[in-house]
């Protein structure tokens, strides 16, 4: 199969949706002629002229409130926001508005966007272009999340994602734009709230989204060569979540760890780590554990910044622990 | 007289008959759903509170009657107002007030976040400039999608010191997005005046974007009437956007509870506006000036409407609540098409 | 003791902290003359003048960002934010500013400012004037948070708050503003990070915060009628998190429960159950239960908000399925 | 020719020799600055990337040299201009930028969140337009800690479709505060024209505020510094706040890796300014045609500040990385009295 950048990917899934259904569009800002400083949506505008690829001001309520209003009435807009750090300026229209309108209604109105941004630190880009703050949209009901992990998945999740009838926020992480993945050249498209279980093993489950699937495919090859087997899943959006698949994996393995590149406290890892404890509590041979970024605002000093988020030597310890029953102490 | 009365309304009688008598009824029907709502709160039926709109009808019914139920409007929690004058009928929305299921958003809003979309309605909001996004979106939507629809953003004097107004200003302004900004100007947003919370001129804040301003008296249904007309038939051409300041006053306090206001607000101001500048006296007595209707007709519209109220709010009050299993519905809708589409895949 | 309203504790705390430091003021909607729509803040402004209690216009993001600049800048301003709800409106000034000011200067800076709001829903104000949204500030390191479940702590920890050198959002149980504590006429504060046992027990741990510990206690009482000891801790600040009195608690009656008002999915709950579990794994007879609100839009309908919420009955049943063991078919 | 670069600059030399050499001086500073920090991302030396105030130099030059150290500025992610202008050194400011512990933020910061407290520069701020609810609310201190400091905030044009800035401007002039609103604009906000996403006019955005405007070439470094003399000395006495649009231009891309930029920004438009507005350039010539340095005088000093510049440099490259310990200070910060209270407590 050929092999494109998750940036491609991206590219690719909103050219065939815009192409699909005319009431697709894109707004945000340096979205048309600079395709995002990223490049990400370069050539769009090229095909699809500056009336639906739309460059805004630096206003972020300001177009993600319009994206509402626009997809109340029969559009239905991609807003790229350019980093997940702004999602704090757009948070009230996005979560008291675009959330809620349908609720509110009495399911009367729906509100059919995409809200795409990113995460990932480790750029040396500084505390507020380096946040991963996909929880926060994740704890507020009438929102769905999702992270795509590689090229196939941006692709496929974004599809999704333009075609569902409810406001979706998609966060990329900025870190692999320029991964490359298999993808295929015909259209597909993936299913919300249905995990991928990219590796499968006995002894261990390792939970990771977005950039940490690497990070967690990456400690099982090192886990391999102690013979531990680590079993890989991909929750590929955090609402839904696909609470099935990784119980049944955890079911099975009696030891999880949840990995997650955002703050760990109050962050998704509890969660996730809490629903497999509720669930799975008699199959469990060690408390669930969880790995997220360090509770600290993103340094800019690479000396620093690389120890805040979790790495495939760190996941590898604590699974070596947690396999070899050594936690005990600890718990 | 007339002439006198016909000055003031800054209108000539060009409409007919038909459109006079509607405005008027359609100002008679916002005032008695209040009177009927503030009853509720005051007999402790209502759940929660709400803002009433009484005094500012002639806004809502000057600019709703110039538009088409194709046309948006984005509504403020006084929003009951603009909801009657875009079509809504009593009954859901006494249901939607007293949280039932007949209600127009199923018991889930009430009256903070009332909508109507068969009337193009897109609700009210209980976040003050919250809707301004919305409604500069429609506008843009309503372009995209190739309509000639115009939408309204009604909003408050208090709303105008909300940063969002100002990036979708830019933004209609730069896009000519047929977009109306209507600010309600009642003098206070709470228990704060607006001369103590904005600063400068409110006009001039949108003509700083390029965009037209206009202020009118809003306690005229007529003179509200015109200049909308006109500015929709405009926006309508790709004119847009406007800006309208109409200057009003809330007879009530800022919610039903709010009764103890002479501390920020003199009873003789309340008086004045309500004796002198009231938007159905003024208009019935012009209407009966110009002969369109007699005293009798005007009372038995008022009789008419307000046993139409009654019964609404009878029908609410024995209407059923929603049943427990809608709690955890509409947190999402459906999308049948992606399902269709998900369920033609070739299994992965 | 003579008891006064959570409303008049807070008052009390303001005012206090106002006469001791003149570098405090007051900034918010409606503050001044009104007291806030809750009337919480009555009486301050005939005291401290219109130059110390200052009535904003509606600019939730501008006051809070000059706040901020005040902090930065030798003041100790207390912003009042209306509603929890409007919290979405300030995210940016509050996250990537007031809390990352101190890190990203290397110390240098730093921002002594309170916000003050409220949470909690069943007050029949929908939507947008009902949220619980603690969690989302809890997950952003730099700021601090506390959860005063009475007049008493509502007093206490204002007053430690405003003395802070750390920003700090409290929230307080708007349904709790006329509910009366005893409290003391000295002065007093309350340390953060120093969880409070309520009530001691045996049998099970109840961790509830602000307007859940009355539904604990309540709870508390029901299962005693069933000889069911639940010890109930307030943990008063969730950002600083008191693990140690929270672990000791669960290491004694081996159950827990996490109670709160936010939304249940990617909220507090998960957290402090992940840190149960993983700390005191190896103790715990039953998994540790969450009970948040329900992941929806609070609806207005008082037949549906009245059910989105944790009861003492709803704690109890649950509460019980852990001591009799009942919960090991639903793991 | 002396009249008429006199004439040019719209100011007469009133300052003395001293003032416009230091003047002169921290311009050239600027320039080496960011030449060398331009190498140090060309050679790969740089963590990240950072945005060149070079062009710009006249601006932060002529403003804060009407500063004193008490008064406050806001910076942007364009900020060492104004990081070097309100006073800062090259060695804990290269420190900074390439994450090293000496560094004014001891590397945690870098080019986007540069702060120098003790020389009144709040920090630069990589959320556009976040700090100008930062700087409105210094002001503000200010006035109420009874002192007579003013702020500045500065920020780009793109900055200005922020809706923060509206709701400050409006505080800002409701209750008089002691700020200056700075907007540099350089013509481009990232990879797109002003004109494109800026409706109308920005004086009259402020103005509609009630707030004086005024525009000021912003390549004239006198003229800057004359007009901000008067303002801050206004504003000192409560005649705030005011707000100041400069025209400027960066030289470099939006930030050092936007080479190639043909595609929204043509060359001649850069040759043209580079050659005929560059703001050290004219300066410098009007100090020779004025008497006040010769031409080697300015060469000296341009040979000086490169030296140091590159010295600077090369110091922090050779300097250390904090260590791995401090990666969780600093969260927070210690409340030394308020545990001192804590611990006078009887016991609970
Ligand atoms: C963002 C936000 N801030 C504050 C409030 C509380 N609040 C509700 S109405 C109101 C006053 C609004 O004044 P105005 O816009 O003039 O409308 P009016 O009430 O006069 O119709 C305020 C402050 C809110 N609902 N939303
Ligand atoms: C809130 C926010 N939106 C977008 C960006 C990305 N961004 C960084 S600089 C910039 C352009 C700023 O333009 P202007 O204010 O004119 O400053 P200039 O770069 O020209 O100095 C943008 C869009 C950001 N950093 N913050
Ligand atoms: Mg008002
Ligand atoms: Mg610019």
């Amino acid at each position: 199969m050929r092999e494109i950048t998750l940036s491609k990917a991206v590219n690719e899934a909103i050219a065939e949706e815009m192409r699909r259904d005319p009431n697709v569009f894109l707004i945000g800002e340096d979205v048309a002629e600079a395709g995002t400083p990223f490049k990400v949506l370069a050539g769009l505008v090229d095909e699809f002229g500056t009336e639906r690829v739309i460059d805004t001001p630096i206003s972020e309520p300001g177009f993600v409130g319009m994206a509402v209003g626009a997809a109340l009435t029969g559009s239905r807009p991609i807003v790229d926001l350019m980093f997940g750090d702004f999602i704090f300026l757009v948070m009230d229209q996005l979560c008291n508005q675009a959330a809620k309108a349908c609720y509110m209604s009495g399911g009367k109105l729906n509100v059919p966007m995409v809200l795409r941004t990113n995460l990932g630190a480790t750029r040396r880009s500084a505390a507020q272009h380096s946040q991963s703050l996909h929880a926060l949209v994740a704890h507020i009901p009438g929102l769905k999340v999702a992270m795509p992990s590689s090229a196939y998945e941006a692709k496929g999740l974004m599809k999704t994602a333009i075609r569902d009838n409810n406001p979706v926020v998609i966060f990329e992480d900025k870190l692999m734009y320029q991964d490359k993945a298999p993808v295929p050249e015909e259209e597909f498209l993936i299913t919300f709230g249905k995990a991928n279980i990219k590796r499968e093993g006995t002894d261990i489950t390792l939970i990771a989204t977005s950039s940490m699937v690497q990070v967690a495919e990456k400690a099982a090859d090192l886990l391999a060569k102690d013979g531990i087997s680590a079993e890989v899943i991909d929750p590929r959006t955090i609402v839904p979540l696909d609470e099935e698949t990784i119980l049944n994996s955890v079911r099975k393995t009696s030891r999880a760890i949840v990995i997650d590149e955002g703050h760990q406290s109050y962050g998704i890892t509890g969660e996730i780590a809490s629903r497999i404890t509720e669930k799975a509590f008699y199959h469990l041979d060690a408390p669930v554990l969880r790995m997220g970024a360090m509770d600290v605002p993103v340094p800019f000093s690479p000396a620093l910044e690389d120890l805040t988020v979790p790495t495939p030597e760190g996941v590898a310890d604590r699974a070596r622990a947690a396999v070899r029953g050594e936690l005990f102490h600890a718990a | 007289m007339a002439a006198k009365a016909a000055a003031k309304t800054g209108a000539k009688p060009k409409g007919n008959a038909e459109d006079y008598l509607r405005m008027y009824r359609q100002m008679v029907r916002i005032r008695a759903f209040e009177d009927q709502a503030n009853q509720l709160y005051l007999s402790a039926k209502m759940p929660g509170l709400t803002h009433m709109y009484s005094g500012q009808e002639a806004v809502a019914v000057g600019i709703c009657e110039a538009l088409t139920d194709d046309d948006k409007i984005t509504s403020t929690h006084r929003g009951h107002g603009h909801c009657v004058a875009k079509g809504a009928e009593f009954k859901a929305m006494f249901c939607e007030l007293l949280g039932k299921a007949e209600g127009y958003c199923r018991g889930k809003g009430g009256s903070m976040h009332i909508a109507d979309q068969s009337h193009g309605n897109l609700g009210a909001n209980a976040i003050v400039g919250g809707s301004m996004g919305i409604a500069t979106g429609a506008a843009l939507s309503a372009k995209l999608r190739g309509t000639d629809e115009v939408t309204v953003c009604f909003f408050g004097d208090g709303a105008t010191a909300q940063g969002l107004w100002y990036e979708v200003m830019n933004m209609a302004a730069l896009w000519k997005l047929p977009v109306i900004y209507a600010c309600e100007n009642n003098g206070y947003s709470e228990y704060t005046k607006t001369a103590e919370i904005a600063a400068g001129s409110l006009t001039a804040r949108a003509e700083a974007f390029g965009i037209e301003a206009h202020k009118v008296d809003g306690q005229d249904v007529l003179a509200v009437n015109e200049l909308t007309q006109k500015l929709v038939a405009r926006a309508r051409k790709g004119e847009g956007p406007f800006f309208i300041e109409l200057a009003t006053y809330r007879y009530h306090g800022h919610h039903v509870g709010d009764i103890n206001r002479e501390y920020y607000r003199a009873k003789d101001e309340e008086t004045e506006w309500k004796s002198t500048r009231d938007p159905i006296l003024n208009f019935g007595k012009w209407l009966t000036e110009q002969g369109v209707a007699s005293e009798d007709d005007l009372a038995a519209i008022g009789a008419e409407v307000k046993a139409d109220a009654e019964a609404a709010v009878a029908y609410a009050e024995a209407a059923a609540y929603p049943p427990e299993n809608e709690v955890d519905m509409h947190v999402y809708v459906d999308s049948p098409e992606l399902n269709a589409a998900l369920r033609g895949q070739p299994a992965a």
